[in-house]
């Protein structure tokens, strides 16, 4: 296998211009992640409607290609749909990275399908695997409303 | 259990003391290795070696994974519920010592009680004199009855209000005596008081299961445990972890660091600073594997067995005085000759070819208590037999000889 | 210097990581070791285990014997004036920590200053953040230019009456930047002000002589001299280890043991607490036998080649910005590229079979400073050869392409 | 080697019956000794006179055969003469217990000799050498006026 399937087209373009990378207008619940292996930090913001659903969501932040890419493409996918269907993804996203199973959902298009599975290269990087979810898990606490900063650690 | 085949597994059994077989009772000091062990580490510098954790190469990778996996191992082993209560330290003294650092510096105040017992190591003594000296705090010990083992009655009209922590033995490395640790545990959480148990000569001769056990923190050396020097375990409930402060600072332990101020993250990264014995504890997977594959309760029987044939034998000679006599005891058997210094029949024995121990064994409270200045050890392991407790007896037999009486 | 054959002398290489040769540039990370470090801890296991110091049959005569060897070996090594002033520790960070606690409970007080780096690795500053929270002491740091190094006279501006001890390393693990310990050391004795020095990157790569530095203390890291882990060593002046308080209380380290009081021993015994790191420290005599072999004068001199070729072929690219120009430099090459993070650059380079690190190298201070949060760095061992650069320096240029810059 | 030439009758005689074993009457100068590994204590009690002569010595003590018979050997051989001489019986004591050699010193006796000699086993037991020094060096100890406890450490 070539490097490149892991520093992808889509990959390197959302790491380069990643989306959503401001604090976004209104958002009601925010948090903070940091891998202190690395330095990599997210911060992200979420507008939560009553329903749970994700109005709005965007991140700040600094890290490695995948952890930024990681970050942009997620505020992409999930922004507009549910918090369940996010956690839905989140988990089919995280299996993919250690299974190399397939991402398969419904309310997913098929750009975004493609684009989620951009990142699929991380699973033979085992030690990259925290830069890929770390935006994540940083969504997930902000929306559950835990205070403390997410960390991956060793 | 064929002792044999257990030996051919060790390669030290394959040299000769003073032209003689080596006869090891000296497992209660450190035990031998097994070739699997010495090969793990042998491997693993010279095809994976890389510091774990902090590279994101190949040989990082694999290396933090090895490291890992022992810890995933030995919570099984011992039935932790999770990683994050295993802390990898360089031996059991330093779990101790950190324990009774971190723990004596948050909950321990002039005039508290730290209670311990007689029968305890230098290990679980001096670290608590060192809170004793710092904090103004009393250490109160329970007392050893003659046949070498701590009355549970003791300990519970020790215990007061001002009992901050319980710390005892699980298995005395001098009289054998096995403390009904799980009992001492119920008492001690009538009054929410943690207990610490000094799991060394537990680890290696007892089953050990932390549920079971209930115990706070127990602490392990894994050179006794046929694995290799340079480690120790900490276990500790992940609810004392989360409150206790750091011990040791460096890399590895932080999580940001600034100069005004430095965060930590939780354990067990909190307590392991700087680098860690990265082969050593990847070796050690291998004596987990070794104990796993003889079967804990083997190893159990087997010792009993042993024990109870060298105590008869060795009781017939009318010269010796066995130290101690507990109801409940592991594989040690600690004595002395009328007449004859332990020292000297340690010399005697070696030119038999056979290893024991002489001296207080880091038990000078007990030894003075007992009212003697040192005793001679016998100690046994996996692979020790019946034969070795005949070359023993017959070895005793000389110092008589060489005495003159 | 024949790299080819000191390779040979590496098991390690023999590997291929994903299916290339392995060039490894992460020594001050942890280095590799040669075999016959290896073959002598399996020996060891193999032949002449037992517990040192505390029994006295044949084995733990030879154990002790060879363990004592290595103390020998190393006071010959460092100059030390006496094996009293060699202690091993677990690692650097123990051997640090032990002096800012023994130390700083002795002699540092509520308003003290400590005199550090914004060099420092987080092992010389976490130490001294315990002290400063314990003692309300103050930490300073000496500021770090543009070039990565300390100039003395930041150092001298910030001493004062207040100044208790001055906490500094011998060669920094990001820039490379060698510190003028001895000019430093003259400056602290005018104010009788100790000096400990953090000899972490020192050891492997400088020549060492305590008589000539002069510093009071000396923290060395075995595994970064390609010695096994789970081995530190702490030297000491003599004078400061017969006033300092014990560290670990345990077995070894005692002299007479009551239930209200305990008495301590001379150094280096007083700290060496527990079952020490028997087979660790005997495998490292034999990677002072292997440094002495190469000798010291040859090591230098063969790395200050290679670090010159690398940073000529490196500053070639106009894409990298190299951290740090110290005048005394190391080897030691931290660099980032434009646009691209330092985890990525890793990873590409792994695929080569280079192996970097990336990351703060717990220095976040001084990244802070350099206005980065993290940085490739490549760092060298007596292995590496102008082959390994010329690797280095394409996989580089990969980075470049993949990142399509 | 037999076992027997480190315990010889002389030692295990001085072993179990030592000479001067008490506090000798009228001494002036003390010391204690102590071997924390094994436990072997010794307390020396000196007689020294103007001249620097050894008028009386004794011990207190308990340890093994080694230590207990070496401290009665050596009370009965420097009893009478001057400390100079003492020291110099030392020297060569210590030289046969690491080094194998004779002790050959004029004003010993010929019994004298031949009981310092029997010592002589403990060159092939280095870890016995300290139990064989140990009152020898509280001697010099109390000799000298020191005040600190002699220690024989690992
Ligand atoms: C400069 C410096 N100091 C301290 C340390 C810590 O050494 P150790 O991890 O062996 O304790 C290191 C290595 O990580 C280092 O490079
Ligand atoms: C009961 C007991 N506790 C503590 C220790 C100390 O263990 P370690 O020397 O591995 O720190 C020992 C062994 O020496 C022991 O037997």
């Amino acid at each position: 296998m070539d490097i490149k399937e892991l520093y992808q087209e889509i990959v390197l373009d959302h790491g380069k211009n990643p989306r959503n990378k401001k604090k976004c207008e209104g958002f009601n619940k925010d948090a903070k992640g940091h891998n202190p292996l690395c330095g990599d930090k997210v911060h992200v913001y979420l507008k939560l409607d009553d329903d749970n659903k994700v109005k709005d969501i965007s991140f700040e932040g600094e890290g490695c290609a995948i952890s930024m890419a990681s970050a942009s493409i997620m505020t992409e996918t999930i922004k507009g749909k549910e918090f369940n269907v996010a956690k839905k993804i989140l988990e089919h996203f995280i299996n993919m990275l250690k299974e190399g199973s397939k991402i398969s959902i419904n309310s997913l298009s098929e750009d975004e399908n493609t684009t989620m599975m951009s990142l699929s290269g991380v699973k033979r990087f085992p030690m990259r695997v925290k830069c890929a979810t770390l935006a994540w898990h940083t969504f997930i606490q902000a929306a559950e409303g835990k205070k403390e900063t997410v960390k991956t650690e060793k | 259990m064929d002792t044999k085949v257990i030996k051919s597994k060790f390669p030290i059994f394959k040299n000769k003391i003073k032209g003689k077989p080596l006869i090891y009772l000296d497992s209660a000091n450190s035990s031998q290795k097994p070739k699997t062990v010495i090969d793990r580490i042998s491997k693993f510098y010279s095809k994976e070696f890389s510091n774990i954790g902090r590279s994101v190469h190949s040989l990082a990778v694999t290396a933090t994974n090895r490291f890992e996996e022992t810890r995933d191992l030995l919570k099984n082993f011992i039935n932790a519920k999770s990683t994050e209560e295993i802390i990898f330290t360089k031996n059991a003294t330093e779990a101790i010592n950190l324990v009774a650092a971190t723990y004596g510096e948050k909950f321990i105040n002039k005039g508290d009680e730290i209670l311990i017992t007689e029968l305890e190591h230098h290990a679980n003594y001096v670290p608590w004199h060192f809170v004793r000296q710092r904090k103004g705090a009393i250490i109160k010990f329970a007392e050893c009855n003659d046949k070498g083992e701590v009355d549970i009655d003791k300990i519970k009209k020790l215990i007061t209000n001002k009992t901050k922590i319980i710390a005892i033995t699980h298995l005395s490395n001098v009289t054998g005596a096995i403390m009904p640790i799980k009992k001492i545990v119920d008492l001690a959480s009538e009054k929410k008081i943690p207990v610490l148990v000094d799991g060394c000569q537990g680890a290696p001769h007892l089953k050990i299961d932390m549920q079971e056990l209930g115990c706070d923190f127990y602490a392990i050396s894994c050179h006794k445990m046929y694995g290799p020097t340079g480690v120790g375990v900490l276990y500790a409930k992940k609810k004392w972890l989360d409150v206790l402060p750091p011990y040791q600072g460096g890399g590895g332990m932080i999580e940001e660091v600034k100069k005004d101020n430095i965060t930590f993250p939780g354990s067990p990264t909190k307590y392991e600073a700087g680098t860690l014995q990265t082969a050593e504890v990847v070796g050690f997977s291998e004596s987990i594997r070794f104990i796993e594959g003889v079967g804990i309760k083997n190893i159990i029987q087997h010792e009993k067995e042993i024990l109870e044939y060298g105590l008869e034998k060795i009781k017939k000679n009318n010269s010796i005085r066995i130290i101690g006599d507990p109801k409940n005891r592991g594989s040690i058997i600690s004595f002395t000759i009328k007449g004859i210094h332990p020292h000297d029949i340690a010399t005697i024995l070696d030119e038999e070819g056979v290893a024991i121990r002489a001296g207080h064994h880091c038990c000078q409270i007990l030894h003075e208590k007992m009212g003697i200045a040192a005793s001679a050890r016998a100690s046994l392991g996996i692979y020790n037999s019946k034969e070795d407790i005949d070359v023993l007896s017959d070895a005793i037999k000389k110092c008589n000889k060489v005495f003159n009486n």
